[in-house]
C-alpha cells in the first residue's frame, strides 16, 4: 500500500499533538490546577494517529477513559479539550464531562468512557446505525486489554459478526490494567485469537509503528466499507505513566519500563519519515515548535475562561 | 374509536411509528419470529430485517447498541422482554444513558426500551419484578407504565417519538385489557398522570395493573361510603406532581400502591413528596400499598400474598379514615 | 476408556428418570395442575446422564431453565422435584422457586437458574471454591448456546482459564433459543472454537449419544481434578418442544424436528446396550416399568402435599 | 484504644478476619498489587495468591464467583471498587443473591462486597455515585455505611462474619478520619443505628460523609439555638426504624439528608417510613437534603452544587422551625 506524504504528515502531525498536549496535561496535574485524575496516552500515540488517519469526519469514533489521543486523532481541538480537563464553560463538555469523558459527537467522536469496555456496544450500535442507513460510515472502538475481558467484549463483536457491522474493535496491548499484569489473570494472552471464536479477522499489529497501524486499519476498513463485517486488532504498546498522574507505579519492573521507553513512537516514525525522504528534520522540528505554541494558546484559552456557573448543574439533562 | 385491546393498542403504535419515520428500528431477542409479549407481530416482513433486528441473548449489547444508534442518528426501540432483566446492563441504564449530560448537552438519545413487568403469572423471583422505584432512581430515564390500551397507544407513541431515554414498561395482567381507542393519531405526553376516578375522602395513587385494583377497590370503598379519587400515574418519571399534590389537597388522605416489595418503592417517592411539600393538607398518615420486603414466591397462594391487593388497599384506606 | 457395566446401567436409569419425569410433567402441564412455566429436557437426556455419571454426590452443577433433567442426574428425588413444580410445601424449595428454580445444594446441584447466563459465573466460583479448600471436587455448568452469547460466558470462562479451575463449560447446543435459530446471531457457530481465545481444550460431542457424552466429560472432569483447568464442551442435541410448554413453534421446520426425532439418544444407547450384550431388552423394560410407578407416586406425593401458607412469603430470606 | 484511620480501622478487620477464619478470601482488580482503596495492604503476602486473588475486569465473573464460592462454604469478599461499577453486576445483585429465598432457605451467602462511594473529589458521572436508594431496594442484601475509623472496623468485622450478603461502602472523603479504635476484637452489629449527637428541637437522619456533614450543621444551628439531634445510620439495611421514630417522638421534626439525586433516595424512604408511622408524631413537614436529580458533574464548582452540604441542611432545618 502506498501512504501519500500528505498522509504521513497528518499522522506525524497528530502523533506530536497528543504527545505536547498529553505532556501540558501532565505537567498541569502535578502543578494541581487540573480536578479529579487524569489518564495520559502518553507513548501510544501511533495507535490513535494510524487508525483515525483512515477515517472521514464522518466517520465514528469510541474512545476510553485514556481518551485525550482519540479525541485530538480524530480533529479534536486542544483548546476546547483543555478547557475541558480544566472543568471550564468553554470547554468541549462545558465542563460537566473533564478528562473522563471529553467528547465531540460533531465530529463522531462519541465520547471518553469512564466505564472499562462501555464503549463496545456503543460503537456497535454506531455501525448498526451506518449500516440501516446505508451509508459507508465506519466506528473504530478502542479499548484496552484490561477492557478485553469484560462482558462488553464478547456481546457485541459477537453482535457485530452476526450483523457484519462496519467497525473495527481495535485493542490497545499497553500490557497493564491498573496495577495488574493482565497476561496474569487471562487463560490466553494472544489476544487475536479470540477473532477464530466469532469468525472474523484477528490482526496483531505493532503499535508504536505508526506505518503499521495506518496499514493495518487501512485494510479492517476497506473490508467494513465493504460490508464485509468486524475485524479484531490487537495493537501492542506500553502504558508510559501510571494508571494515572499520581500512580507510583511499585509494581512495574523498572527495566520492562526502560525497555519501552526506547521503543517510544514518535523518533521511530521521525526516523522513517528523514530515511524515506518524506520530510526533513527541520519540517519536522517546525511542527513540533507548532505544537508546543498551540499548546500554549490552549493553556491560555483555559484558563482564561470561566469556570461554569452552579446552576448549570441543572442544565444538559434531556433534549 | 373501536375497543382493541392493549396489545393491539401497542402493535399499531410501533406500526405506525415505524411507517411514520425511516430512522426508527427495533433489535432484542426473538423480535422476528414471535415474542413473549407479542408486540414485534409482521413488523419483520413489513419494515425487513433492517429495521427488526434479531440479537443473541446479550442485553448489554441490545441497550449499549441502541445507545450508540440513538447517538447516532437512529431511534431504536429496544426489546428487553422482562424487566427483570435490566440488571444485565444496568450499567448502560446508569453510566451510559446520561451521555448527553455527561457531554454538555451535545447529543439526542432518541431511545425505547420496551418490556414486560409484574407478578401473578407465578413465575417466580426472576421474572415478576416491577422495579418501579429502583428504576425511578435513574438519571435522565423517562419511564412510562400504561394502564389501558387507549393510554398504552399514546404513551408509546410519544415514548417512539421523544429525544430522551424513554422506559415503557407493560404489566403482565394488563395485556388483555379493552379499550376504545380513536383511530388517528394521538399521543399521551409522558408526564401527565390522570384521575381515573375522581372522590373526595382519600387519594390512591396507583399505576399499571394496580389502577384496575385500585378502581375496584374503589368501588366497594364506595359501597362503605367512602368517596376515593384514584390517580392513574402512568409515567412515574416525570412524575407529575402537581395532580397528586391537588389531589390531597382535596381529600387530606393518601394511600400510594405500587407492586413491588414497600422499600424503596416509587411509593416511598411519592410519600416523600407529599410529606414534605404538601404536610399541611394532610390530615392522616400517609399509607404505603407495597409488597413485603421479599423475592417473589412461586406457588400461587405465597404469590398472592405478596401482591398487593384490593383487600390490602381497602384496609389501609379504612385504617386512616 | 473401559466404562462398566454399573456406569451404564446407571446412566440408562437417568436417562429414562429423566424421559418419564419430563413426559409426566408434559401431561400434568397440558391439564393445567403446574403453575407458571415449564421448559422441558426431552430429547436431551444423554448430555446430562452422561456427564454427571463422572460425578461424585460432594462435585458441583449448576443449571439453566431447563433444569430437571440435570437435577435427576446429579441425584435428586422425583418426588421433592415434582412437589417443587406443582408448588408444594414438600417441593425442593418448598415451592418458593417452582420449576426454573429447582436446587439440591446438599448433593451439589447450586440450581436451575431462570437468567440465562447466570449460572456460569456461580459455578465457576463453586470450582474457586474447591480449589481454595483443597478439595479434588469439580463443577459442571450445563447451559444452553443461546447462554454461550451472553456476557458471563466470557468474563467466567476467562476467570476459569486464569485460575485453572476445576470445572466444565457444558453447552447444550439444542439449536434454538426461544424461537431464534442461535446460528443466525452468532459470528461463528461452531462454538468450540471459542476455547481457543482462552487457551483451554474445547470438545465437540454428539450430545446424542450418552456412551460419548460419558467419555468426553470423563476426560474433562480428570483434567480438572489434576488442577489442569477447566474444558468447553460443545454437546449437540436437538430440542424437542417448545422453548417452553404451550410455544406453539411455528418458527420451527417440520422436517428439522422430524429428523431429529430420529436420533432419539434412548433407542440409541438401548441399542447400543443390546448390541454389546451389556444388558438385555427385558432389562431396560424393567428400569423403564419402574420409572413409570415412580412417577406415579412422585404425583401423588406432590398432589398429596400441601401448598405452603401465604405466610411463608415471609420466610428464608435471610440466614 | 488507640486513634488510628478509618483506612487502617478497615485493613484491621480484613486482616483480622482472614487471620480468625480460613474460609475468608478476597478478590477482585488489583487487589493483590495495591488498589485504589488501599483496603489489601499486605494480605497477599500474608495469605498467599489463593486467598487473594487478583482477577480481570470482569465484574460478573467477581460478584458471581463469589456468590458461587459463599454458596459452597467460602466466605468471600468481593473487591468492586466503585459503587458506580455494581451496575455491570446487578443481575448478581437483584436475581442471583436471592439463592437462599428462591431454594425455600437451602443456602447460606456469607459474602461482602466492598466498594467506595461518594463524590466530592471532581471524577464525575461514572466514580461519585452513592446510589443509596437504588441499592436498598435490593432484596436480601445488608447495608453498612460507616461514618467514622471505629464504626468502619465494627461494622466490617460484622460483615465479614455475617452469613448473609452485606454491601459495605465507603466514602471516598471518609478515608483520612480518625478516631479511637479498641485494641480488642469488637464487632457492631448491622441494622443498628447511632445517635451521634442529641439534640431536642430536630431530627436530622444521615450516613457515611452526612454524618461529618450534618454534625457540622448541628454545631452552627446550636449557635442559633436550634438543638439539633444527629442520627448516623450506619446501616441502611436492616433499617434501624426504631431509632429514628424514637428521635421524632422527641423532636417532633425531621430532615433526613443522603448524598444522592433525591428522588428514589434513601432519604424517600426514611421519610415515607416516619410519614406512615410516626406522622402523629410530626409538627413540620419532612425535609429531605439531598441531590438535584441529575448525573454528577466534574467541574469543581458544579459538584460542589450538586452535593448536599452544611448550608443545605441549615437552611432545609430552619425553614420547619
Ligand atoms: C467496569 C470498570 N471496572 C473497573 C474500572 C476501574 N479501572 C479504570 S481503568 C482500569 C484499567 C483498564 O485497563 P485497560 O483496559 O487495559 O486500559 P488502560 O488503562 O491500560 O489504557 C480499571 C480497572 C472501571 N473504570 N470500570
Ligand atoms: C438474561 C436473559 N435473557 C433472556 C431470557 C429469556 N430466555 C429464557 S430461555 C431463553 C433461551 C435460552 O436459550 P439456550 O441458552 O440455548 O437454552 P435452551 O432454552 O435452548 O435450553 C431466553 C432468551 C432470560 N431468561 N434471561
Ligand atoms: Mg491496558
Ligand atoms: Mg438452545
Amino acid at each position: 500500500m502506498a501512504i501519500t506524504k500528505d498522509k504521513l504528515v497528518e499522522i506525524l502531525t497528530i502523533m506530536l499533538r497528543i504527545r505536547t498536549f498529553e505532556e501540558s496535561v501532565q505537567k498541569e496535574f502535578a502543578a494541581g490546577t487540573i480536578p479529579g485524575i487524569v489518564h495520559l496516552y502518553l507513548g501510544e500515540e501511533a495507535i490513535a494517529a494510524g487508525a483515525c488517519a483512515n477515517l472521514t469526519k464522518d466517520d465514528f469514533i469510541v474512545s476510553t477513559h485514556r481518551g485525550h489521543g482519540h479525541l485530538i486523532a480524530k480533529g479534536g481541538k486542544t483548546d476546547l479539550m483543555m478547557a475541558e480537563v480544566l472543568g471550564r464553560k468553554t470547554g468541549y463538555c462545558h465542563g460537566k464531562g473533564g478528562s473522563m469523558h471529553v467528547a465531540d459527537p460533531d465530529i463522531g467522536m462519541l465520547g471518553a468512557n469512564g466505564i472499562v469496555g462501555a464503549g463496545l456496544p456503543i460503537a456497535t450500535g454506531a455501525a448498526a446505525s451506518a449500516q440501516i442507513r446505508g451509508t459507508d460510515q465506519v466506528a473504530i472502538c478502542f479499548f484496552g486489554e484490561g477492557a478485553s475481558n469484560t462482558s462488553r467484549f464478547h456481546e457485541s463483536i459477537n453482535m457485530a459478526a452476526a450483523w457484519k457491522l462496519p467497525v473495527i474493535y481495535l485493542i490497545e496491548n499497553n500490557l497493564w490494567a491498573v496495577s495488574t499484569r493482565s497476561a496474569d489473570v487471562m487463560g490466553e494472552s494472544q489476544l487475536s485469537k479470540r477473532a477464530i471464536g466469532y469468525g472474523i479477522p484477528g490482526v496483531d499489529v505493532d503499535g508504536n509503528d505508526a506505518v503499521a497501524m495506518y496499514e493495518a486499519v487501512a485494510e479492517a476498513v476497506a473490508r467494513a466499507r465493504k460490508g464485509d463485517g468486524p475485524t479484531l486488532m490487537v495493537c501492542t504498546t506500553y502504558r508510559w505513566r501510571g494508571h494515572m498522574e499520581g500512580d507510583p507505579q511499585f509494581y512495574k519492573p523498572k527495566e520492562e519500563a526502560e525497555e519501552w521507553l526506547k521503543q517510544d513512537p514518535l523518533p521511530r516514525f521521525r526516523k522513517y519519515l528523514t530515511d524515506t525522504g518524506t520530510m526533513t528534520a527541520e519540517e519536522i522540528d517546525a511542527i513540533q515548535q507548532g505544537m508546543v505554541e498551540e499548546m500554549e494558546k490552549a493553556l491560555k484559552f483555559a484558563k482564561d475562561s470561566p469556570f461554569p456557573s452552579p446552576e448549570e448543574t441543572l442544565e444538559d439533562i434531556f433534549a | 374509536m373501536r375497543e382493541i385491546t392493549f396489545l393491539e393498542a401497542q402493535q399499531e403504535a410501533i406500526n405506525e411509528e415505524m411507517g411514520r419515520d425511516d430512522t426508527v428500528f427495533v433489535l432484542g431477542e426473538n423480535v422476528q419470529a414471535m415474542s413473549t409479549t407479542g408486540l414485534w407481530k409482521d413488523l419483520s416482513t413489513k419494515y425487513g430485517d433492517m429495521r427488526v433486528r434479531d440479537t443473541a441473548i446479550s442485553e448489554q449489547a441490545i441497550l449499549g447498541a441502541a445507545i450508540g444508534a440513538a447517538a447516532t442518528g437512529m431511534r431504536p426501540i429496544a426489546s428487553l422482554m422482562f424487566v427483570d432483566f435490566l440488571g444485565i446492563c444496568s450499567d448502560e441504564l446508569i453510566n451510559q444513558l446520561q451521555m448527553r449530560y455527561m457531554f454538555g448537552g451535545k447529543i439526542k438519545m432518541p431511545l425505547t426500551i420496551v418490556a414486560g413487568c409484574g407478578a401473578g403469572r407465578s413465575i417466580a423471583a426472576q421474572h415478576s419484578k416491577s422495579l418501579y422505584g429502583w428504576l425511578m432512581t435513574i438519571q435522565g430515564l423517562k419511564i412510562a407504565v400504561p394502564s389501558n390500551a387507549y393510554d398504552a397507544k399514546g404513551l408509546l407513541k410519544a415514548a417512539i417519538r421523544e429525544d430522551n431515554p424513554v422506559l415503557y414498561l407493560t404489566h403482565k395482567l394488563s395485556g388483555g385489557q379493552s379499550s376504545q381507542v380513536p383511530d388517528e393519531d394521538y399521543i399521551i405526553p409522558l408526564g401527565q398522570a390522570d384521575v381515573k376516578r375522581e372522590g373526595s375522602d382519600v387519594t390512591i395513587v396507583s399505576i399499571a395493573y394496580g389502577v384496575t385494583m385500585a378502581l375496584a377497590a374503589a368501588e366497594k370503598l364506595q359501597a362503605n361510603g367512602i368517596s376515593a379519587e384514584v390517580i392513574d400515574l402512568r409515567s412515574l418519571a416525570p412524575l407529575d406532581k402537581e395532580t397528586i399534590i391537588n389531589s390531597v389537597q382535596k381529600t387530606g388522605r393518601l394511600v400510594v400502591t405500587t407492586e413491588e416489595p414497600v422499600t424503596g418503592s416509587a411509593a416511598a417517592e411519592i410519600a416523600a413528596i407529599v410529606a414534605e411539600e404538601a404536610f399541611d393538607y394532610l390530615d392522616a398518615p400517609i399509607k404505603r400499598v407495597c409488597a413485603p420486603d421479599t423475592p417473589i414466591p412461586f406457588s400461587p397462594g405465597m404469590e398472592q400474598f405478596w401482591i398487593p391487593d384490593e383487600d390490602d388497599l381497602i384496609k389501609a384506606v379504612t385504617e386512616i379514615m
